[in-house]
């Protein structure tokens, strides 16, 4: 997977990300817990709340207007539910790499 | 019941809510209607108002519906109205054609937007004027007004109601994107200064009435379904008692019966207001917004000396040929500005005759046509 | 059943009206006629009170010949024209009367629109199963597999069940009749007009004109003798296999529900919306 | 008598409450002050977000075209609603700009009060920087009864946010007195400029 | 695949049979309509015909379903046409104001009977003519033709297709109860012969298509949905690549092309026929079945002494005001008779700005106008 | 579930359209676009391939964005456009998307017509129970009793079902889904599409700014919380009581059924046209 | 009964009356069979075959043009068939009161 | 070339055929005989019962106006036709009754021709009747080809029943062969009448 772009086809013209990869390295009893990335595209996302507010493992906080603050990337199950439901397509969730993750 | 006015003589209204004020005030005691922008308060506003009054709001499935519905209530005897903008005013043609045909009062309010089709939503338009006079099949009398104020919003639906009353007609009343969402103060007349006219219901026994018959001022009395009076209403051409006839002679009478009635009344159809006119010898013919945009454009005009005047049209069609006339001969100059490609352009021009010169101003682009754009246009060749 | 029938109807025709109508031999639509008279008769309205709505077609022809309050209206809009009336003057009884086409092609919107209100209306639905008036194209209850003006090489299309549609879209109460079945139309359509809500009644008529001719059934009779050879009662049916009910159609009152009626329901929003 | 036009421009972002305070300062002068107004504001999708507008023209007399020629003054609550709208402000029109949000004005005659900042911190609720504003434009248009502003007001805010948005208006007449319009320049813009 | 055209070159044809076989000539392949008299012989003719031609033919639950279908089919790059009378030609509108808009070619028959809404569903009448150029909400372009014979039925169709697919613009063809039940020979032309015009489809790759390109001619190449070239569709105004706008500059080009697409066509689209007007002093100005009779009366009044000509009109609208003009200057008297109250008499005052004596002759009553009547009115004042 | 959906939702966006979309924050118009990209993309099926049409409303915008053969055409008649297009040329797939007033208000009859009809055609319907676009008038899906800015005294009428009319009407496929029930939604989508015949998805999707705000539900949250609290899969439901089934909602393939499709028919009628 | 008309209200201006009321006056065995009188208005009658066709007691015979010949009005059981399904109300049916048929 | 415009109207009730016999006329004419022609009916409820009537105009010339303006030929095969449509007849025009139904005749310039009778006496099927009538119409109006007009009845009428048709057209030939239009008088309508 190396070299795939993490942004997504459109690059929106002033967009920012704003959460990283998250990089802790945690390691779950007995299998290795897969770990994830969250990216939002500020000029995209709205402030809905959805994502902040469905998330099952109270991954993602809310900044002073409802955006998305990714508090708890390391939690992250993947479930993908806050990509799914968001109406803007301003989030994108990615697997990392186990490799990746190795590299780090 | 409750009071049908607004509890202050005073109040700030937007041009809707002022339609929707006159059609309680005129006796409106039905609405149906399709929502639709910009266009929709009206229906907002009925809908928290007619239950008040004892009237029905009812939203219909589309405006066919409910310009069916409206035909129904005021067969039933009680005045009616539905309002719309363009997209729906297109689909209401065929039965507002009925109407015309079985002589049914009914008011229906056009609120115009810009563009054809789907247009432009949220912006002013006046592209629907040829449209009200000529959107039905056949070759059907009508008749049209269009107000430029939200204080014609209220006197002019009024009025609406009282021509459609007295001369058994649908009444097409226009209205743009610019009168209906502006707000203004309106000083409401008390009840007993407003002027109602009812239909005149039938005063012979039910034996004696020819419910469609050719009398001396061509409108026949009306009488309510289930007054005892039971007769025969149809959209086919029909005689005298209202049942349907091929017979030349019959249709003939009929149909021109249809324009004769409104051939009589015109004095009092035909609304216009002058501005500055007595001794103008450049003029604008304008209606709706754009004569509001127009009166400026004449005070800026004569204030740079140009002896400008305006003829605001307020009743559309039956077009008021003869006033026109007189402005033709009049002016030397006359500015027909429009916000659309040029349609009561086309009507004055029909009536000079060459008499003077006559210009048009249009604007298609969706935007309020301003007083020194017609300013312009005035002062063009001085 | 009284003792001279005819002799009823012709007290609630026009008599300023040219008979006999306009409806070619054996059609349908003056059995249909003679039964809402009945009905209406039975029922003791005055016929002041009776409002009796068309569309167009050949069953839009009716209301002219019987004196009651009557409005020929256009092409599938009855039920709107209808809905004013009843909502302006809910005294009045409003019942509509509408061909196949008339209520479910071009009226089909108003007519699943005026099931789901529930105004307090009856519409009787002509199912002649094609477009009578207009030389017999193929309407939405045309069987798939005959014959219409604009089906020459056979009808591709597959026919509403007009009752089901009425059903689902919220009726109150909806039945289905023949004009074989004279007796039971009678009593249909006098529980359709009693009925407070929506009720329709689908009445399977013959047009042996325009679609008998196209589909070797040319005159009423073989038509009538369809009806007969193909109608069970719901009560029949419901003991009959599904196999038995192939070719079959229902008649009697298929559905018959308690429901608020508009009228009701906006004379609340009056009280609450008060002064 | 002669025509004695005064026009109002309000400018900010589709979600500022823009409108309901052209409304209630229409309401104030055109029904409690007993004069002619005309209320209009741009409608439609922009008004989901975006730069919206809302105009109030207040006259002796009726008024004849709707909209505003030249305002009077020119209320902004944003800095693009003031890069936009600036250069139709009449030469000798006011400016009236909330410094929370606005920062660089383009001219000297311009009354800077941070509407925002004093909802927030004064008022403790940002979303009633409108009445704010409407306080302050209600003092430096000087046509406006503001007793009748405050009645208009309170007859249009929902039920409940009464005492709320009184207190805002408040705020801004307060704001707004200790701005001394006899020492701005004379003229917003240049009229060489134009 | 079947011929399309019937074996014999002679035929003895009904106009609706006409202008079926027209349609088909001209490379219609769709169809969709809805019943009504006088026009349902034109879908019954096709249903039988269009599964032949390995085309389409659809009977849908309306005229307005009839309209939204058509469009359909033309944007997947299939000619199309329907067919209908008064009431359904009303309840298009909404729809041919689409597809004026998106500038979707396609043809719309209206056959027009006597009579105001249902009117006079067997009689003849012209009743519709000014609803086809107004009868859309906006300000919408439109291309409207009138035939008058059975052979017209035929070519006029044709040439109505050619015209929609080169303007990319609605149609209108009106045909009237007199010439669509009557039976007349037809005499085809080899195919060879007929003059078939398609829309132009791009030709650059898909990347560089500008769907609505404000090009030199106004026309922008049109393709077809599922060719790869994916563009938007709306009945919003748009910009040049079909995406909603309300900018004012946008709009005004938007609709300024428009209407600059067919002034640029003028000459081949403005079609007309004289009959004895060279050297005529009166003339009759007529279309449609009257034409005929106008005809007639022309030959009686010339053998009665007097110089008659007749300009008889195919395109309605866009009124051909320059070759209407010439015929005014050259006339001491010009007749327009109609089966309506004066429609088109209206458009002929307008251009003739008082240059001569212009009357108009109507009867309303679903009978045709016969030659004695125009005879009449051309000896009336002699 | 690919790894990167929101990657893949971009392949299909039109890259020349501004960018976030016209509808509110947290409109669940943007949740239903996202699904049926996801199905489309799972089908294979090329952007050439798919025309998508819709009418108008909130709803109606969505076409715009997205980079297939896309047509906004007027208020409550996509379908017949549609109809138009995919008789014109069955290759192409060809999907509607349509609001709950758009679908069942104005255009309630090219609704059940095309349903009757067969023709092979997707209906997507999203039923957010409000005119969104006009600003929140009741629609034939508002529920009886709940405000609108045309029912301020609470709303009197009764709610179509719009998945029961689809079966009643004869459509081939009929599935309901919600916009917090995402991942059903795909799947429900992606069968419709593969359907040959008229298929139909319902969405429970939330305005919350018109419907929402007036009925206590005034974000997109608490409306997604309803719907996950009151669907039920038709499996679920099937165990369970009618009175345990009260507020409840059904999700899932309602309906699926082989019959012909209409272009097959009339290839038929072709064949026996012949020369 | 005596004094009702056996015209009904509405009288055709050329209407025939085609067949007279029957007045045989055979007995069944055990009870007084009832007896009726059939009327046909010409003018309105189109002649479509319905009556003479449905008639359970072959009463109903067709003339050269299908119009209704009541050739055994003696059979007739009064269902009323004929009255009932004639599209043109152009059929009478009335019971003869026995009173009345005494007097014959 | 002179214009050589012969007028024909077919009249009777509703169910007689007559449209159908103006079409084989009319195509006779226009596509066998290579004239121009131009046929028209009345159309509509009148269709289904009362007075209908049916019109061919063949000219040598493209024929402008559509209608028959003074028939050269009427045949009516009831008396209410022929009450009704008798005073439009040229005053040399021709009149051919039906003289089974038609008993009393305005003029003597008539031809009559029991076409019922020898439908039903002949032939064996009234219905064909107006096949019998368009033979001699065929006949007397001597501007036919006999020959076309039998090819054009053969393709018009339903298959399977060309040999009737045939046979009537024949009879009706036959009929009216016997007819000495020579020695009818010159007029039909006294000029003086009208
Ligand atoms: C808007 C409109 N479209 C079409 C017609 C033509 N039209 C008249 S009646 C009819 C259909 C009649 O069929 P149906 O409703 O089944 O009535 P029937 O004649 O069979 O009783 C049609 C299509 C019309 N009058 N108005
Ligand atoms: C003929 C016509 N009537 C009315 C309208 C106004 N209109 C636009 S969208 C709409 C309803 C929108 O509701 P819905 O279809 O449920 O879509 P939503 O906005 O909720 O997605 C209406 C009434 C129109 N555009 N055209
Ligand atoms: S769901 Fe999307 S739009 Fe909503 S807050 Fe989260 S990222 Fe933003
Ligand atoms: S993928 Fe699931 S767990 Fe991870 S942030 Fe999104 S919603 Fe939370
Ligand atoms: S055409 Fe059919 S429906 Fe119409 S009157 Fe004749 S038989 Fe009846
Ligand atoms: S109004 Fe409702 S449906 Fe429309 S975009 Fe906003 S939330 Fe969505
Ligand atoms: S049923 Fe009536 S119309 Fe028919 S034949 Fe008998 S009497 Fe005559
Ligand atoms: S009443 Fe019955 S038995 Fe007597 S004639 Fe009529 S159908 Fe026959
Ligand atoms: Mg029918
Ligand atoms: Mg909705």
């Amino acid at each position: 997977m190396t070299g795939k772009k993490k942004r997504p086809a459109v690059r929106p013209e002033k967009g920012t990300q704003r959460s990283k990869p998250s990089k802790s390295l945690e390691k779950q009893s007995g299998r290795a817990k897969k770990r994830y990335s969250h990216t939002v595209f500020e000029d995209w996302c709205k402030k809905c709340g959805i994502c902040s507010s469905f998330c099952p493992k109270n991954v993602i906080g809310q900044d002073e207007h409802g955006g998305p603050v990714f508090e708890r990337p390391e939690d992250c199950i993947g479930c993908r539910f806050c990509e799914l439901h968001c109406p803007d397509f301003a989030i994108t969730v990615q697997e990392l790499d186990s490799d990746t993750v190795g590299d780090v | 019941m409750a009071t049908v006015m607004p509890k202050k003589k005073r109040s700030l209204l937007q041009g809707n809510e002022a339609i929707a004020l006159g059609a309680l005030a005129a006796g409106c005691r039905f609405f149906a209607g399709y929502p639709i922008t910009p266009a929709s308060e009206i229906s907002e506003v009925l809908s928290a108002r007619m239950p008040r009054v004892g009237g029905t709001f009812i939203q219909m499935e589309d405006e066919i519906a409910s310009m069916g519905a409206i035909i129904g209530a005021s067969i039933a005897g009680i005045k009616s109205m539905t309002a719309t903008s363009g997209p729906g005013f297109s689909l209401m043609q065929e039965n507002i054609g009925y109407a015309c045909i079985t002589e049914t009062p009914c008011v229906v309010v056009n609120v115009m937007r810009g563009g054809g089709s789907t247009g432009l939503p949220t912006c002013p338009g006046q592209g629907d004027v040829m449209q009200a006079r000529w959107g039905t099949h056949g070759d059907n009398p009508i008749i049209v007004l269009a107000v430029s104020t939200v204080t014609d919003c209220f006197d002019i639906t009024v009025r609406a109601f009282n021509l459609s009353e007295k001369y058994r007609i649908p009444v097409v009343l226009l209205s743009d994107e610019v009168v209906s969402h502006t707000r203004e103060t309106v000083i409401f007349p008390s009840p007993q200064d407003i002027e109602i006219v009812d239909r005149v219901t039938p005063s012979v026994p039910p034996e004696w009435y020819v419910p469609y018959e050719n009398n001396s001022t061509g409108i026949p009395d009306m009488a309510a379904f289930g007054e005892g009076y039971r007769y025969h209403v149809t959209g086919l051409v029909h005689d005298e008692r209202g049942f349907p006839t091929q017979h030349p002679e019959e249709v003939k009478t009929f149909t021109n019966r249809l324009f004769r009635k409104l051939t009589q009344g015109l004095h009092e159809i035909q609304i216009i207001k002058t501005f500055m006119m007595n001794d103008a010898d450049v003029a604008v013919i304008a209606y709706g917004s754009v004569a509001r945009s127009a009166q400026r454009a004449v005070v800026d005009a004569r204030s740079k000396g140009t002896k400008a005047g305006l003829l605001q049209l307020i009743t559309l069609f039956p077009f008021p040929e003869r006033l026109v006339d007189k402005v033709l001969k009049q002016c030397i100059r006359v500015l027909v500005p429009e916000m659309n490609m040029g349609q009561i352009y086309r009507e004055v021009q029909r009536v000079n005759q060459g008499k003077t010169d006559v210009k048009k101003y249009n604007r298609i682009d969706g935007q309020f046509i301003t007083p020194d754009e017609i300013l312009g246009e005035l002062l063009l060749e001085e | 059943m009284p003792k001279e029938i005819t002799k009823l109807i012709h007290k609630y025709l026009r008599h300023d009206k040219k008979f006999p109508h306009v409806w070619c031999p054996g059609c349908g639509n003056g059995v249909i006629l003679g039964s809402l008279i009945r009905a209406i008769d039975r029922l003791g309205l005055t016929k002041d009170e009776i409002v009796l709505a068309s569309g167009i077609g050949c069953s839009g022809r009716m209301p002219v010949y019987v004196d009651f309050n009557t409005l020929h209206t256009t092409h599938g809009r009855a039920l709107t024209f209808a809905t004013g009336i009843k909502l302006a003057k809910p005294s009045l009884t409003v019942i509509t009367v509408m061909g196949d086409g008339d209520a479910t092609a071009i009226g089909g919107n108003h007519f699943i629109h005026a099931a789901r209100r529930n105004v307090n209306l009856t519409a009787i639905i002509i199912n002649n199963q094609i477009y009578g008036m207009t030389g017999g194209q193929f309407s939405p209850t045309t069987p798939y597999g005959s014959h219409a003006a604009t089906a020459p090489y056979g009808h591709i299309e597959h026919a509403f069940s007009i009752a089901e549609l009425a059903v689902t879209a919220g009726a109150a109460f909806v039945g289905r009749g023949t004009v074989y079945h004279v007796q039971t139309l009678d009593k249909l359509i006098k529980a359709a007009v009693l009925k407070r809500g929506f009720s329709v009644v689908e009445i399977i008529s013959n047009c042996h004109i325009q679609f008998g001719r196209r589909n070797e059934m040319g005159n009423p009779v073989t038509m009538m003798e369809w009806m007969r050879d193909h109608a069970v009662t719901v009560e029949k049916a419901e003991k009959m296999t599904s196999e038995d009910l192939e070719d079959k159609f229902t008649i009697g009152i298929l559905a018959d529900e308690e429901k608020p009626i508009y009228t009701e329901e906006y004379d609340k929003i009056r009280e609450r919306a008060g002064d | 008598m002669a025509e004695e036009r005064y026009e109002v421009r309000l400018s900010g972002s589709g979600g500022q409450g823009i409108i309901i305070a052209a409304i209630v300062l229409a309401e104030a002068a055109g029904v409690y002050d007993k004069k002619f107004v005309c209320q209009s504001q741009s409608y439609g999708p922009e008004a989901r977000g975006g730069t919206s507008k809302a105009e109030v023209i207040i006259s002796n007399q009726t008024i004849d075209y709707p909209k505003a020629i030249k305002p009077d003054l020119l209320l902004s609550m944003n800095q693009e609603a003031c890069d936009t709208y600036f250069s139709d402000l009449k030469t000798d029109g006011l400016l009236v700009v909330d410094s929370t949000l606005v920062h660089q004005v383009p001219t000297n005659r311009v009354a800077a009060i941070p509407f925002t900042r004093i909802a927030r911190k004064e008022i403790g609720k940002e979303m009633v920087a409108n009445m704010v504003a409407l306080g302050a434009v209600g003092v430096l248009s000087q046509i406006i009864s503001l007793e009748n502003l405050e009645k208009a007001l309170l007859a249009r805010v929902p039920k409940g946010t009464e005492e709320i948005n009184r207190k805002a208006l408040h705020a801004g007449i307060e704001a707004a007195k200790t701005i001394d319009l006899k020492h701005l320049p004379l003229l917003a813009i240049d009229e060489e400029e134009i």
